[in-house]
């Protein structure tokens, strides 16, 4: 009990705390949520996409296909594992393993909100950096072990596209760090901290500096895409080249768990994005509408979405075929969103609301970053390896440097001011 | 001898695997996501970059020569569907009209209309699915969905005209089968009005996206003479400046009654290509509206004699179908059977330009042009 | 044969019968005296070109003999008659084959009205071929507006590289084959052309005997490759000069050439089905 | 190169187009394909699905004068008329009829070489089975006609 309320009242993550059943209780949390997130992205993914194709997508298990993934997952489980004969069988055990490691790792510093990390260290987005590039190393694991052509050619473009940009993706975010150095004088890299100094400047990175601020958003943004292997860079598993890329030669659970990783991958960088540019987990016009009002207005906004969700299940499943064999998918959806009103109703509770806020900001926006993701998924052709690394090498590193620069200057402009001045002089 | 045995020993032998070569030996196909169909192409890369290819074809290989050779001059007709399924139509087209040429009929005004109205229909929904599978080789997941759901209109024309969808067997030998049913006409020109908006919606998400030109533009580039050369024809002709289209050239059904220009590229490239295809299908639009609006009255068969029997002799026609020259080739000894039937596929001969085009570029390059050739691999391989 | 069908046959020459008047020129014409009409139609009665009627394809010799044949048959039954061409012209060695099989076909071939004949071909370019290789230029011809020419295998390349390098005919349609299993000269083997510049299609057929080998148009237009490895694939044709002369639609190991008219149409089936299922036939 | 594709270029004016069309397909009304078993498409009057033969409705005679013409039509034979001349009315009778739609490929020439509008193609499309054997229609199943599985779950 004395735990529950130390964390209750702790206005620090638990790790800052040393609070370590909480630290661990949170590290199961945050690997439960991810792996939640991913089987909803999944969904979500073959949704949207199908939808901006014209089509129903999954429609057969569960209400509008809402247990599909979990089907899926099943499917994943159950199936044959095959390893094949060729496959140096230690490595290709051991990358999909690695993978997911490093995808579920970085997670531990991401601030859900202010007291909803893991932990904070000080090198916070070193650390997230760090690990992420580690997942280059799996892919490569992965692709040369299955002993295969396709696989092969997979893992060297995926090392040659993660490797080239990571420099401007690393960039981007120096910039970031820069302007956190603003007003507090010491920037920071604790990924706590960078959100701390966006809230004390009153205005996210993106604005900062402007159009400054948004071009290296931009740069991580397009870098962020290459890093994770979507479209339209999704080179080192493009479909209709390398038939599956690294892991053409997975299938079962161990392809299960690169998928897991690739989407956690994509949670991860744009948690970042959302850390570095768009105020993590401070609610939009924070600097502007502000004041107890304003406050207690926004605190409501996470019930009011779980209820208009829990409304779209009730209205669809009014809306579901009055057919007799839809009975218990009409039940079921009737059901979920019975759950998700009562889930509204405790987020109405005054503690739950204020401590709930951070998250659901942070979700949004990350929402966000995934709707688009599969949004020019659905859009974009792929370009070509050699083009990727033309944009990577020759536009986005010369364009993230001047942005790093200009940024730099922008930010001594009035030591600069004064050095001149006393040059001049 | 196991795979892994095998490397394992050609380890030990020569220290080397194919892993230590400088060349890449990769095998795509014949079950591969972009090799339309079961087409397969060996490779020989370095690094991504191809040094040459070789194509290994004939999987869906049916004989349709030599049934053709085993049945009568009618039964034969629906075979001809099943070479370039996606253009089935032209396919009976082509050979109903060299049969006839056989005969010495011609069909009457009425069917040769009615013949233009569907194969125009057939060229719309060809370019439809090759833009369709094109741009989902290049990763563009979605014109493909858009691409059928226009083409499903025209299927549900055939399938309303001749009862089939795919393989229609709309064309006998003399003219057609089937009666137009009630608002052929006005489904055709609705049809027009529908696809003209559709095609601009093809071309915002493909034309200008800088993806897709990078992707296309200079890749797979061959000359107007190169072309002629490799017997390359159709759009791959055009695309490379050349203005030949055997319905202008050679008039076949009622195509000399339209007024419709030939498009033509200027640099041979996989975008010019898709460029006249695109404009192809608007000139398409154009024939059938000037077609649809105008269907003669009178009959719609030829008198043929029931049982075929064409006096003996030889004759080559073809037509332009949506892939190119389609030539038939038939010989006969004057029985109810043929005694030859020579299929000119345009899928199969453009192939052949495949190496030229890829040499040098990446295997990413090899998918694009695998789709801007436009093969049908049941025609490839008959 | 079906019964039924019969009268629908029956009926197909009653319903013309205009065109019988037209019959028996072409058949006094032709088939009664072979080397006699070789004058009337050609114009210098060489050997070669004497040759001609019977050598050409049936396509030609059939229409020619069968109106011959069928009122002089008239008595004796046609399968009878057939053969009789083949002694009395021993020089013509596919036109008795050929009639053979087109009188043998249906039971009893109704006496059919005339066949289109091919005319003689008139233009500047034959003329200047045949200058060029005399009776090397067996028969040029036009038929159903469709001009062809037959040449002797010996000058095939010489006229096929004329046409490509000095006539224009720069694109080649397609290369092809039709086995004609009772002939002397078993294969026929036919270049189609077609000259962008004079928007023109001609034929140039050339006939070769079992084993011998074609001479490859690759050298002169690269897309004859892949069509001289069908026609190798499927006729067992060799071509010479061909770079890759490789089965191309059937497997390497694949064994006879499924279009030569000898090869059955189940029979690589049946050889499967005994061999691996142990019975006698699959269907 | 001139300011106003620079600044297209810049702005990815071409990007954005196509994210246009795409976002403007993700309206739910603008799904075209079916939730097949239980919405069916419409077929045409003219389709050629699985054969039928007609039978006299009001006596529940055969239409079939046992003609043996869609056999002659049919390109793949598949096609087999067994008939036996009834001694009475010296009229063709049918004894047996079996289609083999496993070969078929429903051109639709037995259809049309048929004079008594005995043998028709339905519209009906759906003719999986669980065997091989099912597939050889025999008189009986050609003359109950097609029968449809109804959809459940």
């Amino acid at each position: 009990m004395d735990a529950l309320t130390n964390y209750l009242h702790s206005s620090v993550t638990p790790g800052e705390a040393g609070d370590l059943l909480w630290a661990t209780i949170y590290v199961i949390l945050v690997v439960t949520a991810i792996s939640l997130a991913v089987l909803s992205m999944n969904w979500l993914e073959r949704k949207i996409l199908a939808h901006i194709q014209i089509r129903y997508g999954p429609m057969r298990v569960g209400p509008h296909g809402l247990l599909q993934p979990f089907a899926d997952a099943i499917k994943l489980l159950v199936k044959e594992d095959i390893i094949p004969e060729g496959a140096d069988k230690l490595v290709f055990w051991l990358a999909p393993v690695a993978v997911v490691m490093t995808a579920f790792t970085t997670f531990l510093v991401v601030p859900f909100g202010r007291t909803h990390a893991v932990t904070d260290i000080n090198i916070g987005i070193l650390f997230m950096l760090g690990i992420s590039s580690l997942s280059v190393l799996s892919i490569i694991m992965g692709g040369w072990a299955s002993n295969s052509h396709y696989p092969l050619m997979g893992a060297l473009r995926s090392s040659a596209q993660m490797v080239s940009y990571e420099v401007p993706m690393a960039m981007a975010i120096v910039c970031a760090i820069l302007m956190s150095s603003l007003k507090t004088g010491t920037g920071t890299l604790s990924m706590i901290g960078i959100v701390e100094s966006q809230a004390a400047q009153g205005r996210w990175f993106i604005f900062s500096f402007f159009p400054l601020g948004f071009l290296a958003f931009a740069i991580f943004a397009i870098a962020m895409i290459a890093e994770t292997n979507r479209a339209p860079f999704d080179l080192p598993e493009a479909e209709s080249e390398l038939v599956a890329g690294f892991h053409t030669e997975y299938s079962g659970f161990r392809w299960s768990l690169f998928f897991l990783a690739e989407y956690a991958g994509m949670l991860a960088v744009s948690s970042i994005a959302v850390t570095m540019w768009l105020g993590g987990w401070l609610r939009p016009f924070s600097g502007t509408l502000n004041g107890k009002t304003w406050d207690l207005a926004f605190s409501f906004l996470p019930a009011l979405t779980v209820f208009v969700l829990a409304g779209g299940c009730l209205l669809g499943a009014l809306r579901m075929p009055k057919h007799p064999s839809f009975k218990i998918q009409t039940a079921g959806l009737a059901g979920f969103g019975l759950v998700l009103g009562a889930v509204g109703l405790v987020l109405l509770a005054p503690g739950v609301r204020e401590r709930v806020q951070d998250m659901y900001w942070f979700a949004v926006k990350v929402a966000v970053f995934m709707y688009l993701y599969i949004w020019y998924r659905g859009t974009f052709p792929r370009y070509r390896f050699d083009q990727l690394m033309k944009i990577g090498w020759k536009v986005l590193l010369p364009l993230s440097l001047a942005v790093l620069i200009l940024t730099a200057l922008v930010g001594i402009r009035q030591e600069l001011a004064t050095a001149l001045m006393g040059v001049l002089r | 001898m196991s795979e892994s045995k095998f490397y394992e020993t050609q380890w030990q032998e020569t220290g080397k695997t194919f892993l230590d070569s400088s060349e890449l030996v990769l095998n795509m196909g014949p079950q591969h996501p972009s090799t339309h169909g079961v087409l397969r192409v060996i490779l020989k890369l370095d690094g991504e970059k191809v040094l040459g290819t070789d194509c290994v074809i004939g999987y869906l290989h049916r004989g349709v020569e030599k049934i053709a050779e085993n049945r009568t001059y009618v039964q034969f007709n629906p075979y001809v569907d099943r070479m370039d399924y996606v253009a089935a139509v032209s396919n009976g087209l082509g050979y109903c009209e060299a049969v006839e040429k056989l005969l010495g009929v011609e069909a009457p005004d009425r069917a040769n209309y009615i013949r233009v109205i569907l194969t125009e229909l057939n060229r719309l929904a060809s370019h439809q699915v090759w833009l369709g599978t094109h741009a989902l080789d290049i990763g563009a997941l979605t014109p493909l969905f858009y691409c059928f759901r226009d083409r499903e209109e025209i299927l549900k024309i055939f399938e309303k005209y001749c009862g089939a969808r795919l393989t229609t067997h709309a064309f006998r030998i003399g003219g057609c089968q089937y009666e137009i049913y009630e608002g052929f006409a006005k489904e055709v020109l609705d049809y027009c009005d529908f696809v003209l908006p559709k095609i601009d919606e093809y071309e915002e998400l493909l034309t200008t996206n800088r993806i897709w030109v990078e992707r296309t533009k200079g890749v797979g580039v061959l000359t107007g003479a190169e072309c002629i050369a490799l017997g390359a024809t159709g759009p791959v002709l055009r695309g490379s400046g050349v203005k030949w289209d055997l319905r202008k050239a050679q008039p076949y059904a009622a195509y000399d009654k339209f007024e419709f220009d030939i498009p033509i590229g200027k640099n041979g490239d996989t975008y010019d290509r898709y460029l006249v295809r695109i404009q192809e299908m608007r000139q398409s639009v154009r024939i059938l509206r000037q077609a649809a609006s105008g269907i003669p009255e009178g009959p719609i068969i030829a008198k043929v004699p029931k049982v075929l029997r064409p006096p003996a002799g030889e004759v080559y026609h073809s037509i332009e179908a949506p892939k190119g020259e389609l030539g038939y080739f038939i010989v006969s000894d004057g029985s109810t059977q043929p005694y030859r039937v020579r299929v000119r596929p345009p899928s199969f001969v453009n192939l052949q330009a495949l190496d030229k085009m890829v040499r040098g570029w990446l295997v990413a390059d090899v998918v694009a042009v695998i789709g801007t050739l436009d093969i049908v691999l049941g025609e490839v391989d008959r | 044969m079906p019964d039924e069908l019969h009268p629908i046959g029956a009926s197909s020459p009653a319903e013309k019968p205009a065109d019988e008047k037209a019959a028996p020129a072409t058949a006094s014409a032709s088939p009664a005296a072979e080397p006699p009409a070789a004058p009337t139609e050609a114009k210098p009665a060489t050997p070669e070109v004497a040759k001609q009627p019977a050598a050409e394809k049936p396509g030609d010799a059939a229409p020619a003999a069968k109106p011959g044949v069928t009122p002089a048959a008239k008595p004796i039954p046609p399968a009878a008659g057939a053969p009789k061409p083949a002694v009395a012209a021993p020089a013509g060695g596919a036109k008795p084959a050929a009639a053979a099989g087109v009188a043998a076909k249906p039971p009893a071939a109704p006496p059919k009205p005339p066949a289109p004949k091919p005319d003689p071909w008139q233009s500047p370019l034959v003329d200047k071929l045949r200058q060029a290789y005399g009776s090397g230029l067996r028969e040029a011809s036009t038929y159903m507006k469709q001009n062809y020419m037959v040449v002797d295998k010996s000058i095939a390349s010489d006229v096929l590289r004329d046409l490509c390098k000095q006539e224009q005919f720069d694109y080649c349609v397609d290369v092809t084959a039709v086995h004609y299993p009772k002939r002397d000269e078993q294969f026929d083997i036919v270049w189609i052309l077609y000259s962008f510049a004079l928007n023109q299609r001609i034929r140039v057929k050339t006939q070769i005997k079992e084993g011998e080998p074609a001479p490859s148009a690759v050298p002169l237009w690269p897309t004859a490759n892949w069509l001289e490895r069908e026609v190798y694939d499927m006729f067992g044709i060799h071509f010479t000069g061909h770079p890759d002369l490789r089965r191309i639609l059937m497997p390497d190991d694949w064994k006879g050439h499924p279009l030569r008219k000898d090869y059955g149409l189940t029979q690589q089936d049946d050889q499967w089905v005994k061999n691996n299922l142990g019975i006698e036939s699959g269907q | 190169m001139s300011l106003a594709p620079l600044l297209r270029k810049i702005f990815l004016v071409d990007l954005l187009k196509g994210l246009k069309v795409t976002l403007k397909y993700q309206a739910p009304k603008e799904i075209v394909t079916e939730q097949y078993p239980l919405e069916r498409p419409a077929i045409a009057e003219r389709f050629r699905g699985q054969p039928r033969m007609n039978v006299n409705p009001e006596t529940g005679e055969p239409l079939c004068i046992a003609c043996g013409l869609c056999a002659l039509a049919c390109p793949e034979k598949l096609i087999t008329v067994g008939s036996e001349r009834n001694p009475e009315t010296k009229k063709k009778e049918l004894t047996a009829f079996s289609y083999d739609i496993s070969r078929c490929m429903f051109c639709g020439l037995c259809e049309e070489a048929c004079p008594s509008d005995a043998l028709e193609l339905s519209q009906d499309f759906e003719m999986a089975t669980y065997s091989r054997d099912e597939l050889l229609l025999n008189r009986e199943r050609l003359e109950k006609g097609p029968e449809p599985t109804e959809y459940k779950r």
